[in-house]
């Protein structure tokens, strides 16, 4: 008895305001074949979020409709079951008296019983663990386990898919196949895909959108770049990993070049001027990591755009092929930071405490209406 | 030897267990995932058989389902059978005696399974009924073996309830317990000794091939 | 100290009259525990702390005599007699001759029948004395229902779930008894009657001793008659 | 209405299961944590006293605690006291017949406690003692729980072993069950009925207590 | 009853050989103040390396010894309480009746009564957690229990600290603090510091060694970037991240330079010649992704130890402030990588389809003595 034909190419839209128990407020869409992103600190509501799609809990009020079907608004509530979905749970949820091939043939319900095991093993398969079908999940390692969730939620051709985390346990080559293979069946399966991650990189390298949840409340959804270029506020920036956010003051305006200068210690910085600047204000402003530059600056043939700022290196760190410096500006108190290549690095012969300029790109810094 | 008695004894306890294990299993499951107002009463309610003694139990059982009683009349005159006296009254007594040592456990048992298993099992596309069978009976698969021995070993040893409302009356009620008293009544010890060992014998080969069993299939499975 | 006293479960009824007036007539009191005779066997030679025992029979007190935990063979106190009864939802006809029976066996209507087990109770054993002279042994084997001893044969009988039985008239002629069903004696030339005797054991205190001797003044007799129970000579 | 035998019940129940948890909580942990060859079959032995009727259980402790059995004879030489006509010998033979009701329960209850926590545990530096204090005990508590209901209902409506090596001597011997049951033989219904209504009623109250507090403290901490 | 004094500052040596069950031979030293990561691929043995060390399970041969005190070998075995050690397990193993604050109250038995209740207040505080002492484990986030583990094994003052994947569920903000918190704990406590991860650049950043472990067997181990730069074998590049792996054919020695050129694709690289080359021998080469290089190589200026290499850009893929660029060699089946920032790509105009050339640098190219 199928209640719902399941319908796909259907685009997900999530309206959740609940202000009891764990509180909870985001509104979002997620059209079929896009990856949508949910990001932000840990306990933010990221799990809470998910599970309220997957119809384990149910919001105080809202609406979750995916295409024409409701399956939650304040009259009805589907159950999972008729939601089909594929649901990857933070710590895997998997059946711990089945066998990792049967954990994934538990989901395969809809299919004659001849075909699911060979099905089961193909996902495992897929999720590259071909050699443990008959391991219990205490017998499997972390990484595994979480394979073996993974391999069930994508093995019922889900309607949408909610991943929570999924590749947090996997070592990297796994999780750079599986990477491959979430792209694919995603433009394949032309679903909506939802996936929580702590990992920003995971999420600009994946998502077509990101929504950032932080203590139970929506703070900014767009295209990944464009949330880290232009955060709404600092704490998203902060989330978005954004380190470099300052004090500064209003001490110029060019009006005719919507062009505005800044006190930045005792330096000024010019900065594309959004219209609501005035004179003496005080504010709060951030550039991307991308907008801070160390190479061709000795040469002095900097393009308007750019600022140049005297800044002395307070120290390097190696990680791999990049090195992360923080450097100090004069009459600032917080560092600037900024990663080169170790071969920039070593060409400009960097070592710590050393006089040099940086280039702040002047278009890529961007103000903050409120204060966070 | 009274083999005649221990078939009984034995049979009675097949019966009953069998017939007690799915009502058990539908009020432990339901106590257990259920909230309610007055569900600690209702939870005592279920002990009460635990608590008064198996003859008082069998008095009533006596009073309850004679002829005199309207289920008993029910019974006679329209199927001209009756349960007192009659190997049907004892499976009845059995089941309501052992409610108790079976839902415990069982209830128990459902309450320990994750709700996270549950939860990811919906999300599955598992229906109610493939839940219960493919995870939630494996999972509480102890405690339902824990009332399953409970029960059937107290069966086998039900003596005033049996005694209350049997009747003694061979190869229908009187079980190999009633048998072993009657024999200590006669005063004839030895015949009860052998009797006695024959009982523990048979449900220690019972009860340690049951738990050996359970114990292989629970590691093949977990 | 209140001498404890076993007593035969049968004779609970009188016991407790008789109690009430030796209470009253002497102002001291004992302590009765009812139970089956059997058992009180058992009890007594491990040891059970009993200083008087009124049997159901003669055979258990015999046993206690032999293995020489009795001041002495006790006395008679009383002789049980049978009688048939019939709750009061039976088509059962109660005659002395048991013709009642064979007429109800006739017409296939006799269901269920309660005697006590005569494998060990003394009154079950009498009834199946009694129903083999009347040559009703055989054809009720397939109705005979089984007390454990002469009181549950009588609840047996009157749980309505009988069409009757045969127990000790000491029980049919109580009153809770004839709310639910009726009786009838019979006659002690059908059977022997029982012999209940009682025994003083070793240890007994000089208080039992008393209330051995009460038991067998004509107070006491007098109560035991009224109960049903037949009378010994007096010594 | 019959109070000291109700009394007596009571304090039998109470008695016998302080003792009782002890013994069964060190059994049920060690079944739990320990496999070792015969265990299924030690298991079985275990639920021995269940199969056997209560009356010849009772029977047995009669001769294996009377003064005929050297355990009877020793301590009436030394100590001048008795087992059996006594509380104390209704308080071992109660033990006895509900050690399988409180292992069963408490075994399943420590198997269910994930490795992992056991583990962390050690990790943490906890001592095997506060590992049981803190950790074990508390998690294995709705078994032990069930244990204690089981065998404390049980006790209050235990009449074979009573009736076997009691002696239904008053405000020694004669609990609650055995009342009830010389009632019914001596046809006072109504008697036996108020009774039985004050020991189910007592019952429930305090079972009702006792799971409503249960689920309360779980409540809080689960 | 305490058996052992702590005694800090000592060195934890391992030697593992276990045949049965799962296979797992290893052999490593950490000093104290060190940290060691251990990296390798799912199901590699990692995890249960760590529960070897922490007394959890029993090897079946080896010794593993902190300073002089013999924790295992064939003779003895320490419990893990003897062992003092602060374990962080995979799935946090809290203990779900305590709340936060009791949790790490649990590790703290070696203090009087009074000061615990502070000492785990603090630790919560330290691990970003203040407002959860109450909660039980059930009611908090993936990775608030991470932390509340994390809080409990550093509670204890640990002589040796073990930590499965420990930021795993963390988000980024939380998990560079931490990231400093460690470390300073780790030059604080001075004790050794074992860290199963499957982040190579956490690795990197974090890790004074590296053991790379592998299907039950230890690989490699050594300083993070120089496992990087010489890998031991194919398999070792690839856990390590190296993408850049390919075949290539010796065609000329230059002995006295101490040169070789391979043949690769339809070009010639040159390399450093390690000595046991042989003319026409087929081998497997691998470059770190600093060795690959797009930038100032339209000028021509490149020195002798760099090798041009004329490639077609096949994807691009912005990952951030960066671009991750697969291109084609000719001749060559697999596709070179590389990352440049956002800013270099725009700069060289950089689209799919476009040649262009590449730089290599030759002392980065590492052969392989075996074939993977
Ligand atoms: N059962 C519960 N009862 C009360 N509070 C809860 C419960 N479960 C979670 N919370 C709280 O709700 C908040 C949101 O939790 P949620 O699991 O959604 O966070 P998250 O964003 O998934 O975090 P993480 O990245 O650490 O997994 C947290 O503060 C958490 O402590
Ligand atoms: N109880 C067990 N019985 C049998 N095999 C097991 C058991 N536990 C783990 N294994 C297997 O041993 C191997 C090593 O497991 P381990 O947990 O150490 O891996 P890991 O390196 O920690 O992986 P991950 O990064 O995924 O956590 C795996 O192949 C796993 O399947
Ligand atoms: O003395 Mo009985 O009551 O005939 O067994
Ligand atoms: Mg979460
Ligand atoms: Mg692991």
């Amino acid at each position: 008895m199928k209640l719902i034909n399941p319908s796909s190419n259907a685009a997900l839209q999530v309206r959740i305001d609940q202000q009891q128990g764990i509180p909870l407020r985001a509104e979002f869409r997620c059209a079929a074949g896009e990856l949508l992103a949910v990001v932000g600190p840990s306990g933010g509501g990221k799990t809470t979020l998910l599970r309220m799609i997957a119809g384990l809990s149910t919001p105080q009020s809202g609406e979750i409709r995916c295409g024409e079907q409701i399956w939650y608004n304040e009259q009805q509530c589907l159950t999972p079951q008729q939601r089909h979905l594929g649901y990857v749970p933070q710590h895997f949820g998997l059946f711990p008296h089945l066998n990792a091939e049967a954990n994934v043939m538990a989901a395969l319900d809809h299919l004659p019983k001849a075909e699911r095991r060979a099905q089961a093993r193909d996902w495992l398969r897929r999720v590259n663990l071909d050699g443990f079908p008959e391991r219990l999940p205490h017998q499997l390692s972390g990484g595994q386990k979480q394979r073996v969730a993974l391999a069930r939620a994508l093995a019922r051709n889900p309607q949408v898919l909610l991943l929570d985390e999924p590749f947090s346990a996997v070592d990297r080559g796994t999780r750079e196949r599986l990477y491959v293979e979430l792209a694919q069946l995603k433009a394949k399966l032309n679903i909506p895909v939802i996936m929580v991650t702590h990992d920003i990189n995971e999420a600009v390298l994946l998502a077509d959108r990101v929504v950032l949840i932080s203590q139970g409340a929506m703070l900014q959804q767009g295209e990944p770049l464009a949330v880290m270029a232009k955060p709404h506020n600092e704490l998203v920036a902060r989330h978005m990993g954004l380190r470099n956010i300052f004090d500064a003051r209003v001490v110029a305006l060019e009006s005719n070049e919507q062009l505005a200068w800044l006190q930045f210690g005792e330096q000024r910085i010019a900065c594309e001027n959004p219209g609501h600047l005035q004179l003496g204000m005080q504010l709060r402003w951030v550039i991307p990591n991308q907008g801070v530059r160390f190479n061709s600056i000795s040469q002095g043939r900097l393009p308007r755009s750019f600022n140049k700022l005297q800044v002395t290196i307070e120290s390097m760190l190696v990680m791999g092929d990049l090195v992360r410096i923080a450097t100090s500006v004069a009459g600032v108190e917080h560092p600037l930071q900024a990663e080169v290549s170790l071969n920039l690095a070593q060409k400009l012969g960097f070592h710590e405490g050393m006089q040099t300029e940086v280039a702040l790109k002047s278009d890529m810094i961007h103000l903050f209406r409120h204060r966070a | 030897m009274d083999w005649l008695s221990l078939w009984l004894s034995v049979k009675l306890a097949a019966v009953s267990v069998a017939i007690l294990l799915p009502i058990t299993l539908w009020l432990g499951r339901s106590l257990a995932y259920h909230q309610f107002y007055g569900k600690s009463w209702l939870e005592a309610l279920i002990m009460v058989p635990l608590v008064l003694p198996p003859t008082v139990v069998g008095y009533y059982l006596l009073v309850g389902l004679g002829r005199e009683s309207w289920i008993g009349a029910l019974l006679e005159q329209y199927f001209d059978a009756q349960l007192v006296f009659h190997f049907s009254g004892l499976v009845i007594a059995s089941i309501v005696i052992n409610i108790p040592f079976a839902v415990q456990p069982i209830q128990r048992a459902f309450e320990a399974i994750p709700e996270e298993i549950r939860d990811a099992a919906a999300c599955c596309g598992m229906s109610r009924w493939r839940i219960l069978w493919r995870l939630e009976l494996p999972l509480a698969w102890p405690g339902i073996l824990t009332a399953i021995v409970l029960s059937f070993s107290h069966v086998l040893g039900e003596f005033g309830v049996v005694l209350m409302m049997g009747g003694a009356i061979e190869g229908e009620t009187k079980t190999l317990s009633i048998a072993i008293y009657d024999s200590v009544q006669a005063f004839d010890f030895d015949g009860a000794g052998a009797m006695s060992l024959l009982l523990v014998l048979f449900a220690m080969v019972t009860l340690a091939i049951t738990s050996a069993m359970s114990r292989r299939m629970l590691r093949r499975s977990a | 100290a209140q001498p404890n006293i076993a007593a035969a479960a049968n004779i609970k009824f009188a016991m407790q009259k008789i109690v009430a007036n030796y209470q009253k007539d002497t102002g001291n009191k004992v302590r009765v525990s009812y139970g089956s005779s059997g058992n009180f066997v058992s009890q007594l030679s491990h040891g059970a702390p009993f200083e008087l025992f009124l049997s159901a029979d003669e055979k258990y007190v015999t046993l206690l005599a032999q293995a020489g935990l009795t001041a002495d063979s006790g006395v008679i106190y009383a002789y049980g007699k049978l009688a048939l009864v019939a709750p009061n939802n039976s088509s059962l006809t109660l005659d002395p001759q048991l013709d009642g029976v064979k007429q109800l066996l006739d017409k296939q209507q006799l269901k269920r029948f309660a005697i006590a087990n005569p494998e060990h109770a003394p009154y079950g054993e009498r009834a199946r004395e009694l129903l083999k002279s009347k040559g009703l042994w055989q054809p009720l084997q397939d109705s005979l229902v089984f007390g454990e001893n002469v009181s549950q044969a009588a609840q047996f009988a009157l749980s309505g779930s009988t069409d009757g039985g045969i127990v000790a008239l000491s029980l049919a002629v109580a009153p809770q008894f004839q709310q639910r069903g009726h009786y009838l004696a019979i006659p002690e030339s059908e059977y022997s009657p029982i012999a209940q005797r009682m025994v003083l054991m070793k240890q007994a205190s000089a208080e039992a001793k008393q209330f051995y001797q009460y038991l067998q003044s004509d107070r006491a007799r007098a109560v035991f008659s009224d109960f049903g129970f037949g009378l010994p000579d007096k010594p």
